[in-house]
């Protein structure tokens, strides 16, 4: 075993079971900090994939933007009831068993699972070019349709918060 | 070297948490994160899968998905306000009014 | 002539239109004059056409072609031939005289349009029938004067009895039509037309033939006979079918007269005379035919014994005279069978029609045990039934005479199956004798045993009745005849007159055996009249000694062998029991129904069912295509490989 | 094929259904002007189908008044019309019958007016539409639309249970019809890309896919016949419908099914036919005396004479497939009579049930002396029902008798029990309702108006006219009927049917 | 390291989403110095006119193989716009009666038929994606539009919440895909899976697509969102939600699966056809148990995916063109009895409709059109709808899935004719129908009932 494998390891550990806990416990203040480290972790995951920039929008967006944004709105609601209130529904175990049976087939075709077809963005290529660079060339190329309708989506987002979140004087 | 499928194994392993997250808990905001789970675990197996097949398209899919999730959450999250503001709850019991 | 012939149906049709249409409105108390002269006019015609007849001429011609469909042609067409000649004859000249009475019996009823152009379009059935060509037309006939037959029985429709039996008259016709058209079909089937010309020319070929049916072969011409048979045993009232004829007397009595005594009910005999060809081809057919016959009269006459009601007893005398007849082709003497018709049509008829002034005067009462000595007040009514009786009773000389003993002796000379039918006859004659003289002397004879007000009201019946009776007795008389057989110096000009349509029978025994046999009937009928003068003049108290003594069998035949109630318990209330309870409210109701029903309600509950599943909670819709994906990734793994 | 010079069929069509919309432009206060409208319409497609009658070539088997025009050419459908002797009959029929549909309805139909003659005249254009299609898919449409304004007269104007009966009516004919949808669009693929009548009765399909098709089709046609055992809809519909809608269910509607059977069934699927007829004629003989019998039992008017259809409907299906030329033309001749006497029958009850409001025989009684008219003609009509010789149900039966028994004596014994019964239950309603002591709740009703002698009118000549002189009927079908035997050749089949299918059992 | 500055990327065949979203963008501005809402609907009916216009114009591919416009396309755009159009119609009071309904609503209209437009002409499963979203979250809003409504945030937060989880097995299904081929492009998926034999992790990743686009085209067991949500949105909203994305959803299932699935065509028509009948079963047989004229229009909306799923399961070109010919008459019909629920005040319970003949025939007659027309009762554009997917059907040989298709349309037929029954009937509970007429949703009513008549009886304008 490689030291790259240990660290995945200690990744993979500790990002399943900050998953578990973020799902099972009480506190949703405690479960989008929670979240936080995974979303750090996830981070550090993509470095070993020689995804830096994506690592770090990871950081920046999901947990310093999206994350702040559920503190936000949990921070705007009512508290208290939820810590009284049972956190799980009266059927969960049947919500376990059918993510058990699904995560069941999931890891058995995996497990079959065989790379095929290579593309040409080599790591010595993306090396050379750095990842930011790399992405940039082909996200403003090739991918331009995409990116604009991302930003048509990020537009809408703002439309839509300001039209459902507004508060109306009837 | 770490093989992919190590990394598809984490991935679906978090996928499945946030779907069962999603399926038992009561709380919306949770529920909400039970997805950002689900989409990060997707993100995790995009980006092994690019770094395995050496092509960088998995990781730009992943740049959109992370932009998709930040408005799918300001979206959200703004139902919820406004939903909040007339129910003044985020357990999913209180929100069945419409069944049957 | 062709066309003139058109006249004898159509003029009591058209009279028949006439009436029923402007009757109510315009004609109304002079219907009779319309009605009467439709049947006059076919009267006159029909004597012209006998004319024709006995100067050789016989007529056999189509009017118009009334089905065609492939090879199955049906045309309306016209037999005159000699057998057909006599029906005409018997068929206008008694309802000429029916109408004639009628005029009298039906005067002031509301009625009055109705009944005649009722009358007349049963003329026109039955003038139809017997002038027919082919099968279909004669079924045609056949149906229309049961009909006739339907609408005059349950003439007054107020009474639930009448509809009650009109509607029995029809529906037990139908049982013998049911065979009737089985046969009618099954001739065409195998000999390729329904025409008497064709059937009669090939039904030879048929000889021998079998089909098979559920797994017997049967004798075809032997089937077609006794299916063409069972139309004649509905129509004619014998045995098993004879249970609507006595009911049928809550009609007019002119009604029993004409129809179920002189014409109508005749039209089996009529039927199956005319289809001798086919009938000698069979032998158990010709059994079953002689058998029913004897049978029916004994078991007609036995009844009639102990009845009280004056019209029912004639209607028994009927039914028994019927199976006489029956008894006469069965064995061969086709043309005795005739023979008997013809006088029976007038003596019965007189019967009724003097029946029909006994209640004109009675005020509409049948109960005989009621009536008594009315001899003095109604002397025309008297002798004329008296005379009706006698002929019935076979007394020499009369008409009823010479046809019954044409039929015994003709009986006599047939074989085994003959000896028997003659030895019932014979006993038959005895009865005939005993129960016709039994009204004779109860109803005409002693003291009156009615009402006050009945016997204040007694009176002779007025001439438009009085004079058909007195012209009915002469036919009573004399209208035998013309039959008078070559042993008492006759020569039988009838049998010969009938002899190209119906043959000739065969007689191997001797003349002295022929008066023997005579002398027997003749003894036995007097004995008949004797026991009756005896019990009911002489010693009145003796039948009801008999009565109690013998009450068991008195019973049976009071109640007339239960075969009503047999009938009501086998057909009609198990049919009703079958309708109601089982198929209405089994068959349909439950099971078809309950599926048809059932299907959509266990749908809907369904429905109801998966509705609730949609219980608006978030995580249960989560749950749920978690689920379906589980589901559906889990078959295609399983299905596709 | 006689193409037509002058579109004769597709007015006969269009003249209802223009009509219906321009009626449904009537304000609707002006109640009368609505009614003499419909009057007038009705009145004026009858007189043009009576040219129908006059103008048709009786010695041809071919197609007469065809007018064909493509319509959607990506599936080869066209709009293609046209009669011959089998259909041309029934065409005169509905027209004739929405004519005194219209007249019955004069006063008895209050609310709603409007709509309900609308629907009558849309009714009318389908019916016609459905005799006259050569085109399956046409057919197809006409045979459904009728559903929708029938369900409407069932279920708005009917009576009290109404609703109940218009659904179960609706979806009884519907599930029967999509089966049929299937059968005509795989009779589509393997018939080489056409739904055009002629074309397809040319092929002869495979044995296995001609039995497929052929129940696909029975299911339909067999629901509005309606055969034993999917013949519940029918006591309800008839039951509940207004007088004209009963009138135009027992009269044309259910013909329908029959007439399925004839113009389709048969010739498209000869073999199928010729081993599935004992099935059939076993099913209709059921029919006949199970209808014959329920009937025995009711206590209803309307729903005694529905169940008489359903016993009736078993002759014309047995004579139909008896598959030769007595059973067939009894089989189409009976069809019209039963039209006409059950039409008449119902047109009857109507003229009394709007003067009492009551179905149940026992609250009438003695009617024979309350409305001497009336009886006598529901006389005539009772008599026609149960096959009295002279009158049209005669010759229809028992050319259906010779038919049926022609082909299986057995089931011809049997069928022939159905006179009895048939004699039994309407001489039995007939009594219940007209003779006996005047029922004091009927005591005071009026006999019949001209309106209403002139609605019947019409039927009680062609009772006698039939029953008088069927050639004049049976001529039209005779060339027609030979072309439907020709192509099943059974012409001079003598074989017992059943024993066949015993045999084929074994 | 030069940078190369890239080709501006050919738009012609974009025009059509480009004329869409710059409409979207202007109104968003426009929105507030403009009060005159129909001069907004009118830009928007404009901007759908327009579109169809230029759409035969603009077929091509662009943006690097990324976006397609072929008649596929465009066909199915035509359906996005005659969608538009009439939501737009019957919005045009409705909005203004339910308030508050915020000005955005016009441009999240325009931009959710973007949404669908960019769906219907990926060429690139990101392209795919991001249209998806585009179109969800639009719609998300739309159906919580009514902000203060709680049956309105409701919907929206089930649709919200649901969809989300959808999507991200889309994403997953997704980059399983990615994984197996390398790319994203569907035909060059196609292409390289026809390489590939089939194995577990194509199967997995293709019934996750699978169910994804099940929940947009609201097919069971995936459907539980829309009745909720139909009841909840506002009525025009539904109206658009139960055309619109059903039809993208139909679009990018035959682009999808047509397409880059072609080689392991046998697992996909498995799990459709799976889907298929559960759909059409629960479709039907739940509608019948449904008091709200909404929700039974979602049931029957659901029961109709199961229909139009039959052509996708026949997978041959004529099934294709019959789905979008079904599609299309049924976007006539369904709008066109929302259109009659807006126009009616109080129309949402069935038992509303009672007696409706009586002081509204007209209106009563229309619906009666339509609810046959649903059904599939010639001559009626419903009958042509199914006939011609009936056809294609049985040609490819799914006999017996149309045998179930035409048994439950049976079923279906007794909770449509169970509004007509109550229209026609029986009395009404009230004293008089009240409707809301305006001239716009009077043409929105005409333009539907015209189609359903003019396509039943001459459908060959369309097939």
């Amino acid at each position: 075993m490689t030291t790259v494998e240990y660290f995945f390891i200690y990744f993979a550990v500790s990002m399943v079971f900050l998953s578990l806990l973020i799902i099972t416990v009480k506190n949703p203040v405690h479960s989008i900090l929670l979240m936080l480290v995974l979303f750090f972790h996830i981070a550090g995951l993509y470095l070993f994939l020689n995804a830096e920039f994506l690592a770090a929008v990871q950081v920046i967006l999901y947990a310093g933007a999206i994350l702040v944004l559920f503190l936000f709105v949990i921070m705007m609601l009512n508290l208290k009831e939820e810590l009284v209130s049972h956190r799980f529904i009266g059927e969960w175990p049947v919500g376990v068993a059918i993510g058990l049976s699904i995560s069941l087939f999931c890891i058995f075709a995996i497990s079959h699972f065989q790379i095929k077809y290579e593309g040409n963005m080599t790591i010595e290529i993306i090396k050379t070019l750095t990842n930011t660079k790399a992405l940039g060339k082909i996200l403003y190329t090739e991918f331009l349709l995409p990116f604009e309708i991302a930003s048509i989506i990020l537009l809408i987002a703002i439309v839509g918060a300001i039209v459902l979140a507004k508060k109306e004087q009837s | 070297m770490v093989p992919l499928n190590w990394y598809l194994y984490l991935s679906s392993v978090i996928f499945v948490i946030g779907v069962v997250g999603f399926l038992i808990r009561r709380n919306l905001i949770i529920m909400f994160m039970s997805i950002e789970l689900m989409l990060n675990a997707v993100n995790i197996s995009l980006i092994a899968f690019s770094h395995y097949i050496q092509d960088l398209k998995g990781q730009i899919m992943v740049f959109f998905i992370i932009t998709v999730a930040a408005a799918e959450a300001a979206i959200g999250l703004a139902i919820l306000v406004a939903l909040f503001r007339n129910k003044n709850s985020i357990n999913t019991d209180d929100i069945a009014i419409m069944k049957g | 002539m062709q066309e003139l012939f058109l006249l004898i149906p159509l003029s009591p049709l058209i009279t028949f239109f006439v009436n029923i249409i402007f009757g109510k409105n315009y004609i109304k108390d002079n219907a009779h004059i319309v009605a009467i002269l439709g049947v006059g006019v076919s009267f006159v015609v029909s004597i012209l056409a006998m004319i024709e007849v006995l100067s050789g001429n016989v007529y056999n011609y189509d009017v118009y072609s009334w089905i065609v469909s492939g090879n199955f042609k049906v045309t309306i067409g016209f037999l005159i031939d000699q057998l057909t000649a006599i029906m005409l004859m018997v068929v206008t000249s008694i309802s000429l005289l029916v109408h004639i009475y009628s005029v009298g019996y039906m005067h002031g009823d509301k009625g009055y349009y109705r009944f005649f152009s009722y009358l007349n379009l049963f003329t026109f059935s039955m003038l139809m029938l017997v002038l027919s060509n082919n099968l279909l037309q004669l079924y045609l006939g056949w149906e229309a004067v049961g009909l006739c037959s339907y609408f005059l029985i349950g003439y007054w429709y107020e009474k639930k009895t009448a509809a009650d039996a009109g509607k029995k008259a029809f529906i037990v016709n139908r049982f013998g039509d049911f065979g009737f058209g089985l046969g009618v079909i099954l001739i065409f089937l195998y000999i390729g037309s329904i025409h008497y010309s064709d059937i009669f020319a090939n039904v030879g070929g048929l000889k021998g033939h079998t089909i098979y049916i559920l797994g017997y072969n049967v004798d075809l011409i032997t089937l077609i006979a006794l299916l063409l048979f069972c139309g004649a045993v509905g129509k004619s009232a014998q045995i098993p079918l004879h249970v609507w004829l006595p009911d049928a007397m809550e009609g007019p009595t002119p009604v029993s007269a004409l129809i179920h005594a002189a014409t109508m009910v005749t039209a089996g005999v009529f039927m199956v005379a005319r289809f001798n060809p086919l009938f000698n081809l069979s032998e158990i057919a010709m059994m079953v035919v002689a058998l029913t016959g004897a049978i029916t009269s004994l078991f007609a006459a036995t009844i009639a014994l102990v009845q009280n009601d004056i019209k029912r007893i004639i209607a028994y005398s009927t039914v028994s005279q019927l199976g006489y007849m029956f008894l006469a082709c069965g064995v061969g003497a086709y043309g005795a069978g005739i023979f008997h018709l013809y006088t029976h049509a007038y003596f019965k008829a007189l019967l009724f029609l003097g029946a029909g002034s006994v209640m004109h005067a009675m005020a509409g009462e049948l109960d005989i045990q009621k009536m008594g000595g009315l001899k003095k007040y109604m002397p025309v009514t008297y002798w004329t039934f008296l005379i009706a009786s006698l002929s019935i009773a076979g007394i020499p000389g009369l008409a009823g005479f010479f046809s019954k003993d044409e039929i015994l002796w003709l009986a006599y000379n047939a074989g085994p199956v003959g000896k028997v039918v003659w030895l019932i006859g014979t006993v038959v004659a005895g009865l005939t004798a005993f129960y016709s003289f039994r009204i004779v002397f109860l109803a005409f004879h002693g003291n009156f045993r009615g009402t006050h007000e009945q016997e204040h009201h007694l009176h002779e019946s007025p001439p438009s009745m009085t004079v058909p009776l007195i012209i009915l007795a002469i036919g009573a008389l004399a209208a035998g005849w013309v039959g008078i057989p070559s042993v008492l110096g006759g020569h039988n000009q009838i049998g010969h007159f009938l002899e190209p349509v119906l043959g000739h029978p065969n007689v191997s025994a001797s003349h002295s055996e022929e008066i023997k046999v005579m002398a027997i009937s003749v003894a036995i009928a007097s004995l008949g009249i004797f026991i009756s003068w005896f019990f009911y003049v002489k010693k009145p108290i003796i039948p009801r000694l008999l009565a109690r003594w013998f009450n068991n069998i008195y019973k049976i035949l009071w109640n007339k062998y239960y075969v009503d109630e047999l009938y009501e318990y086998i057909f009609v209330k198990s049919s009703f029991l079958l309708s109601r309870a089982f198929l209405i409210g089994f068959t349909d109701m439950k099971v078809i129904e309950g599926i048809v029903n059932g299907i959509p309600k266990a749908i809907g509950r369904f429905g109801g069912f998966l509705s609730k599943l949609q219980t608006g909670q978030l995580q249960h819709y989560g749950i749920g295509m978690a689920l379906g994906l589980f589901i559906v990734y889990t078959i295609v793994l399983i299905l596709t490989k | 094929m006689i193409q037509a010079k002058f579109p004769l069929l597709s007015v006969l069509i269009f003249v209802p259904v223009v009509g219906a919309i321009l009626v449904a432009l009537i304000s609707r206060q002006r109640e009368n002007l609505i009614r003499s409208a419909t009057l007038f319409i009705t009145l004026i497609v009858f007189l043009i189908s009576l040219s129908l009658f006059t103008s048709f070539d009786k010695t041809t088997r071919s197609m007469q008044f065809v007018e064909v025009y493509e319509w959607v050419p990506t599936f080869g459908i066209k709009y293609f019309l046209g009669i011959d002797g089998i259909s041309v009959l029934f065409i005169l029929l509905s027209t004739l019958l929405s004519v005194l549909c219209v007249t019955i309805s004069w006063f008895s139909i209050t609310k709603k007016v409007k709509e309900f003659y609308a629907s009558l005249l849309l009714i009318e254009g389908a019916m016609i539409g459905v005799f006259c299609s050569l085109d399956l898919f046409l057919f197809y449409i006409f045979w459904e639309a009728m559903l929708i304004p029938m369900y409407l007269l069932i279920g708005v104007w009917g009576g009290p249970n109404r609703i109940y009966a218009a659904i179960k009516f609706f979806l009884y004919t519907l599930v029967g019809s999509l089966l049929m949808l299937i059968g005509i669009i795989v009779l589509f693929l393997i018939g080489g890309g056409t739904f055009d009548l002629l074309k397809l009765m040319q092929y002869n399909y495979p044995y296995h896919i001609q039995l497929l098709l052929f129940w696909a089709f029975f299911t339909a046609f067999a629901v509005k016949v309606p055969m034993f055992p999917v013949h519940t809809w029918l006591p309800d519909a008839h039951t509940e419908a207004p007088t004209a809608g009963s009138v135009i269910l027992a009269g044309v509607l259910i013909k329908m099914g029959a007439y399925g059977f004839l113009r389709f069934s048969i010739p498209l699927f000869p073999d199928a036919t010729i081993s599935m007829a004992p099935v059939m004629m076993i099913l209709s003989v059921i029919a006949i005396v199970y209808g014959g019998f329920i009937c025995l039992g009711q206590t209803d008017l309307k729903r005694l004479i529905a169940y008489s259809s359903v016993s009736h409907m078993g002759f014309v299906t047995l004579g139909i497939f008896a598959l030769n030329t007595q059973g067939l033309q009894g089989g189409i001749l009976q069809m019209i009579n039963h039209g006409i006497v059950t039409g008449a029958l119902f047109l009857c009850v109507g003229v009394i049930y709007d003067r009492t409001h009551t179905r149940e025989m026992a609250d009438y009684g003695g009617l024979a002396t309350v409305m001497p008219v009336y009886s006598a003609f529901f006389m005539v009509f009772t008599l026609a029902s149960i096959g009295l010789p002279g009158t049209n149900g005669f010759v229809g039966e028992f050319l259906i008798l010779v038919g049926g028994f022609t082909a299986s004596k057995p089931l011809g014994v049997i069928a022939a029990t159905g006179i009895i019964i048939g004699a039994a239950y309407m001489l039995m309603l007939y009594q219940k309702v007209f003779f006996v002591e005047t029922n004091e709740k009927v005591a005071n009703l009026k006999d019949m108006d001209k309106r209403e002698i002139l609605t019947l009118l019409p039927l009680l000549i062609l009772v006698l006219w039939i029953g008088v002189y069927p050639n004049a009927f049976l001529g039209f079908m005779d060339e027609s009927v030979k072309g439907v035997l020709e192509r099943i050749d059974m012409q001079n089949q003598s074989v017992d049917l059943i024993e066949k299918l015993l045999e084929g059992l074994k | 390291m030069i940078i190369v500055p890239p080709p501006f990327p050919n738009l012609t065949p974009f025009i059509p989403e480009l004329i869409v979203l710059s409409v979207a963008m202007v109104l968003l501005l426009l929105e507030i110095w403009v009060k005159n809402r129909v001069f907004i609907a009118g830009i928007c009916i404009l901007t759908g006119f327009a579109v169809i216009y230029c759409l035969n114009m603009s077929i091509g591919i662009t943006f690097n193989g990324m976006f397609i416009n072929d008649i596929y396309s465009v066909l199915f755009k035509i359906i996005f716009m005659v969608c538009l159009i009439l939501t737009v119609l019957i919005s045009l009071n409705y909005i203004d009666r339910e308030k508050p309904i915020r000005g955005e609503y016009y441009s999240l209209l325009l931009f959710a038929t973007a949404g669908m437009m960019l769906m219907a002409s990926a060429k690139d499963l990101m392209v795919l994606y991001l249209g998806l979203e585009l179109m969800a979250l639009s719609t998300y809003i739309l159906a919580g539009i009514k902000t203060l409504n709680i049956k309105s945030n409701e919907a929206a937060i089930k649709y919200f919440m649901l969809g989300a989880f959808s999507s991200a097995f889309l994403l997953f299904g997704i980059s399983m895909l990615y994984g197996l081929t390398a790319t994203t492009d569907i035909y060059l998926i196609a292409e390289r899976l026809k390489d590939t034999e089939r194995s577990l992790p194509l199967i997995l990743s293709m019934i996750m697509i699978v169910v994804a686009f099940s929940f947009k085209i609201a097919a069971a067991p995936f459907h539980m969102w829309s009745p909720d949500v139909y009841e909840g949105a506002p009525t025009s909203v539904t109206a658009f939600l139960s055309v619109g994305p059903k039809a993208a959803g139909f679009a990018v299932i035959g682009r999808v699966f047509y397409i880059a699935f072609e080689g392991i065509q046998p697992d996909w028509t498995t799990a459709f056809i799976i889907i298929s009948v559960i759909t059409m079963a629960i479709g039907n047989i739940v509608a019948l148990a449904q008091t709200n004229i909404k929700r039974m229009l979602a049931y029957s909306s659901i029961a109709h995916a199961g229909y139009i799923l039959i052509g996708i399961v026949t997978s041959t070109y004529e099934s294709l063109q019959a789905v979008i010919n079904y599609l299309m008459i049924y976007t006539f019909m369904n709008i066109g009895a929302f259109a009659i629920v807006i126009l009616l005040d109080k129309g949402e319970e069935i038992q509303d409709y009672n007696g409706l003949s009586k002081h509204r025939p007209l209106v009563a007659a229309i619906m009666l059109l339509f609810m046959f027309s649903l059904v599939g009762i010639p001559p009626t554009a419903g009958f042509i709808a199914k006939f011609n997917l009936f056809v294609s059907a049985i040609h490819g040989g799914q006999i017996w899935l149309v045998v179930i298709a035409v048994i439950f349309s049976a079923v279906s037929a007794f909770y449509y004719l169970r509004v007509v029954m109550n229209m026609y009937m029986k009395d009404p509970l009230v004293e008089e129908h009240q409707i809301h007429l305006s001239p716009s949703l009077g043409f929105a009513i005409f333009i539907t009932v015209v189609m359903v008549m003019v396509l039943g009886l001459f459908p060959s304008l369309i097939i």
